[in-house]
């Protein structure tokens, strides 16, 4: 137990909730409020990465109790990565949030200055559910956090206030339902077949029908809000008409969610067989070539980007089927990794776009070209993003995708490679299309308007941009803090 | 006693899905309010009937509740069909 | 038993009959009404499954308040009023081939979990032990108000979490939404409502009460009292205002702070958060399900309101 | 054939018409009542699982989870229905 109370588990998980009441409460000062509760988040995830790094493996019993009867926060490696990650996009997002909504609102949306006073209290209710899914230990709660992070999601995307933002939003919100009430029917049989709620209870337990129907009902639901093909249909609008900020936040974070939460029941449960994994890289695969040709097809920059989150979300689905026989014990950090280094990328990514459209006005890939104006920070920070995503070395991208094919050498799985080389030429064909509409001058008409000076909101895309390239160098580290107090049970 | 009051509730359900009959066919809203209203009442029965059979005395409060809060939905009915004046 | 034994079964067929029923029922309002009643029969179940606190729930929020959010925005999809036929009937099904697809899917889907349930060992020991041997501790004597307000307290914060996620989206989402005024209602409900609030508010606070020791608290209080307040709205004896914004602000999230915020005070010296000394639990417990009362009320109420109480000139300028 | 039997395959039919209607209608409003009726079905699940044959008393924990959820599932309810009346009004103001 911690020396000092209270514990910066629980810290972590609460300071945001303060501070969404602080600015649902004081909306004009808002994104003071926000900023400041984020970095008081990131103290508090700084502090869990000491305890992680001293004990390896840390639980908080919450009420004293201890499971099986009271809920318990546990982190370790895995966790405190997902932690960092959290506050590094929360950051990065909050700041350029600060001048995403001066623009001018769409004829049917939202005013601007009443997005901005929901963005903050949503945005950290989101962190607040997002932080608890990742210290919890026990299966219910895990619902009711994957409910808190549906609500602020759902709020978020229809932050825009357009008829296709909200029609987005419901067809989001029914999907997120769905899913959640599959894992509260997948929570109900485990209870009935171990009366425990608690991870450990799953770890100890037999295989028997009852549990495979938990698991099946777990496996669906959240592969429906991971957006797993083909239970992606929510994805690409919902994430294409929010707001920057917004998408941002939803496209690296929430969608991360679910499949954190399957590596974790994988990792506790009674383990998905090889069947199932091999499914899941099929379904993958198939997120990884229908993302990649609708994201050929699109025709606004905003939905080229998320149909590449559904490729991308094949692709971790494909790393963690890609080890065979050896199963999770070894795939899951290929998982990690490009679950890390698609977070970091897309949420550069989306912030970009955002700025691209507010800058240009407009986000027709097939006019980008003939720009008077040239964003040109936000199309480099685009471009690194794109670089990470496609997967070029040094980028923290090429090393997840490096450490998927390398696992699949080694098995012999030749088949997951070919996918994977697939995807790969199938990123570096759209997001070209996008890229050589920055690089073309010549279709301009009217006399370059080049250089609109730097503005801050510029800053945040180029450095997670810049970060999603730089922290493959970082790769060691990184590794050492997912190898924390061994998750998966294995010796690093 | 208990076989009785076992027998009630089932005589009481029966009255209940016989109710039904209104709320599924109509023919318009009122009929299907105020048949559901009626149920409403047979349901408030049955919870007293179970509160005695199953010796619960807080089956009593989920009665009185539910008596309460029916109402609910018959004012929003009431208040929800004037005419707004359009 | 087996009158019993056929009352079980009748009721269970009934429940799977309405569920059907619903999905089934061509008019939009039939649906409803038809969903409403589809909660009665639950907690009928709910109770023959000797789950008093889930059937009060329930019958407060399953029965009372999503029925009149359903009808409410129901009346919206009709241009301002129920009675008007407006064009939002509930369309049938479009494609019978998807429809036969669809349910031949789900059909298959509840066959296998029916079968895992069956399958599933009877009587597991749950966790009633463990609650039975920590109840001295908890502060207060009715176990499901330990489990919620005590042992999985975390989760129950979270809840109160989600209604306020609830009603920030609902309100931004919906401020601006011109609103047409409703007349008070006839004089028959004025007597109505003389007798029935002030009776509903004294049970309100009589099940908040007694959630100590016997079933109630502060869910089906909150639940109560919102629906009290939904009674106002539409009465008009509530009118929500501009200059009552901050104080419903306030209401919202009193609940979430003091809760969140005694769960971290009591932590310290050997404490975990949420770790309620035995000696103040009740005291703290009766204090945390007060103020989660006061914002469930409060939510429920506005979530059938819906938008924030703008002024109407504002309102105006504001779309 | 115990009371936990009866209602937890009932609970399991409520959650697989549910499941239909979500899968298949396609009115939004229906589409949400049939979400309301996979949540009933899930709850009466959860509750069956912890009914113990008399005298013994049930175990609470679950009947704490379902009173969770449901105020989750109305919170939830409410904030589709905010979208649902939202965009009505913006699909009727375009139309017009």
């Amino acid at each position: 137990m911690p020396e000092f109370a209270p514990d910066p588990m629980t810290l972590a998980i609460l300071l945001p909730l303060f501070g969404a009441i602080a600015a649902f409460l004081a909306p004009r000062a808002a994104p003071l409020i926000g900023l400041g509760a984020v970095g008081a988040m990131a103290a508090a995830i700084a502090a869990v990465g000491h305890a992680v790094a001293q004990a390896g493996t840390v639980t908080v019993p919450l009420g004293g109790w201890g499971a099986p009867l009271g809920i318990e926060l546990r982190a370790d490696g895995l966790a405190l990565a997902m932690l960092g990650l959290t506050a590094l996009i929360a950051l990065a997002v909050g700041l350029g949030a600060l001048s995403a909504f001066a623009g001018e609102a769409p004829a049917d949306g939202q005013p601007m200055p009443r997005q901005r006073a929901f963005f903050w209290p949503l945005c950290l209710l989101l962190l607040t559910g997002m932080n608890g899914v990742y210290l919890s230990a026990d299966l219910f709660n895990l619902y009711v956090m994957l409910e808190v992070i549906s609500l602020a999601a759902v709020g978020l995307a229809v932050l825009g206030g357009t008829v296709a933002a909200l029609r987005a939003g419901l067809a989001y919100m029914y999907a997120s339902l769905l899913g959640a009430l599959m894992v509260l029917l997948g929570v109900g049989f485990v209870y009935l077949q171990t009366g425990r709620l608690d991870f450990a209870g799953l770890a100890g337990a037999q295989g028997s029908p009852a549990l495979s129907a938990a698991f099946a009902l777990m496996l669906v639901g959240l592969a429906l809000k991971a957006a797993l093909f083909p239970l992606h249909f929510w994805l690409p609008e919902a994430h294409a008409n929010a707001t920057a900020p917004a998408s941002a936040l939803l496209s690296a974070l929430v969608v991360k969610a679910g499949l954190y939460i399957l590596l974790r029941l994988a990792e506790a449960g009674p383990f998905p067989g090889e069947a199932i994994l091999t499914l899941l890289g099929v379904l993958g695969t198939g997120a990884v070539l229908w993302g990649g040709v609708q994201a050929l097809r699109a025709e606004r920059l905003k939905l080229l980007v998320a149909w590449s989150t559904v490729a991308q979300i094949g692709l971790i689905f494909v790393a963690l089927a890609r080890a065979g026989t050896e199963g999770l014990s070894d795939s899951w950090r290929a998982a990690a990794l490009l679950i890390l280094a698609h977070a970091v990328a897309k949420a550069g990514m989306f912030l970009a776009a955002g700025r691209i459209k507010d800058v240009i006005g407009h986000d027709r890939i097939s006019e980008l070209d003939r720009s008077a104006v040239r964003p040109a920070l936000a199309q480099l920070a685009f471009a690194l993003a794109a670089i990470s995503l496609i997967g070029l070395p040094p980028s923290l991208g090429f090393i997840g995708k490096w450490s998927l094919m390398e696992g699949a050498m080694g098995a012999g799985n030749w088949h997951w490679i070919a996918v994977t080389m697939a995807g790969t030429l199938l990123s570096v064909a759209y997001f070209s299309r996008a890229l050589t509409g920055f690089l073309r001058f010549d279709r301009v008409r009217a006399p370059l308007d080049e250089h609109r000076g730097w503005a801050l909101a510029d800053a945040p895309p180029v450095v997670l941009a810049g970060l999603a390239v730089g922290l493959g160098l970082a790769a060691g580290p990184i590794l050492a803090v997912l190898d924390l107090g061994r998750p998966f049970g294995v010796t690093p | 006693m208990s076989p009785v009051l076992a027998v009630i509730l089932t005589v009481l359900l029966a009255s209940l899905l016989g109710g039904l009959w209104r709320v599924i066919r109509g023919p318009s809203d009122s009929d299907r309010m105020l048949s559901a209203q009626l149920l409403g009442t047979a349901a408030v029965a049955m919870t007293v009937v179970l509160a005695r059979l199953q010796d619960m005395p807080a089956l009593l409060d989920v009665a009185l509740v539910l008596a309460l809060l029916a109402a609910v939905t018959l004012v929003a009915y009431v208040a929800l069909s004037e005419s707004r004046g359009r | 038993m087996t009158v019993l034994l056929a009352f079980d079964l009748l009721l269970a067929a009934s429940i799977v009959g309405l569920a059907a029923a619903t999905l089934l029922m061509r008019d939009a309002f039939a649906m409803i009404v038809a969903f409403i009643v589809f909660g009665m029969l639950m907690a009928l179940g709910w109770a023959r499954l000797v789950a008093p606190d889930v059937a009060l729930a329930e019958v407060a929020i399953g029965a009372g308040l999503s029925g009149a959010l359903l009808l409410r925005t129901l009346a919206h999809l009709r241009g301002g009023s129920l009675s008007a036929q407006g064009g939002a009937s509930v369309s049938a099904p479009a494609n019978g081939a998807t429809q036969g697809v669809n349910a031949l899917l789900a059909g298959l889907a509840t066959c296998a979990l029916g079968l895992a349930y069956l399958g599933a060992p009877q009587n597991v020991p749950g966790l009633e032990a463990h609650v039975a041997d920590a109840m001295p501790e908890s502060g207060v004597t009715h176990p499901v108000t330990a489990v919620l307000l005590n042992f999985r307290a975390y989760d129950t914060l979270m809840e109160v979490v989600v209604l306020l996620a609830a009603v920030i989206v609902v309100w931004q989402v919906e401020r601006g939404l011109a609103e047409t005024p409703a007349p008070a209602l006839g004089t028959v409900y004025q007597g109505f409502a003389r007798v029935a609030l002030p009776v509903a508010v004294i049970a309100g606070g009589y099940l908040l009460w007694i959630g100590a020791e016997a079933p109630g608290g502060a869910f089906q209080a909150g639940a109560v009292l919102g629906a009290v307040a939904v009674l106002g709205l539409l009465s008009r004896h509530v009118r929500p205002a501009p200059a009552h914004r901050p104080l419903a602000r306030g209401a919202f999230v009193v609940g979430t702070a003091v809760f969140a915020l005694v769960a971290l005070g009591v932590a310290g010296a050997g404490r975990v958060a949420f770790e309620y000394p035995p000696a103040q639990a009740k005291t703290l417990i009766l204090l945390i399900e007060a103020m989660v009362t006061i914002s469930i009320a409060a939510t429920l109420a506005a979530l059938f309101h819906g938008r924030a109480p703008v002024a109407v000139s504002r309102e105006e300028t504001d779309r | 054939m115990t009371e936990a039997t009866i209602y937890g395959l009932a609970g399991l039919a409520v959650f697989g018409l549910g499941l239909m209607g979500v899968l298949g209608a396609a009115d939004r409003l229906r589409r949400l009542v049939a979400l309301n009726l996979c949540a009933g079905g899930a709850a009466m699940v959860l509750v069956a699982s912890s009914w113990r044959p008399p005298p013994a008393a049930p175990d609470p924990v679950p009947h704490a989870l379902v009173i969770t959820g449901i105020v989750v599932m109305v919170s939830a309810t409410a904030v589709a229905l905010a979208l649902i009346r939202r965009l009505y009004s913006l699909e009727t103001d375009t139309d017009a």
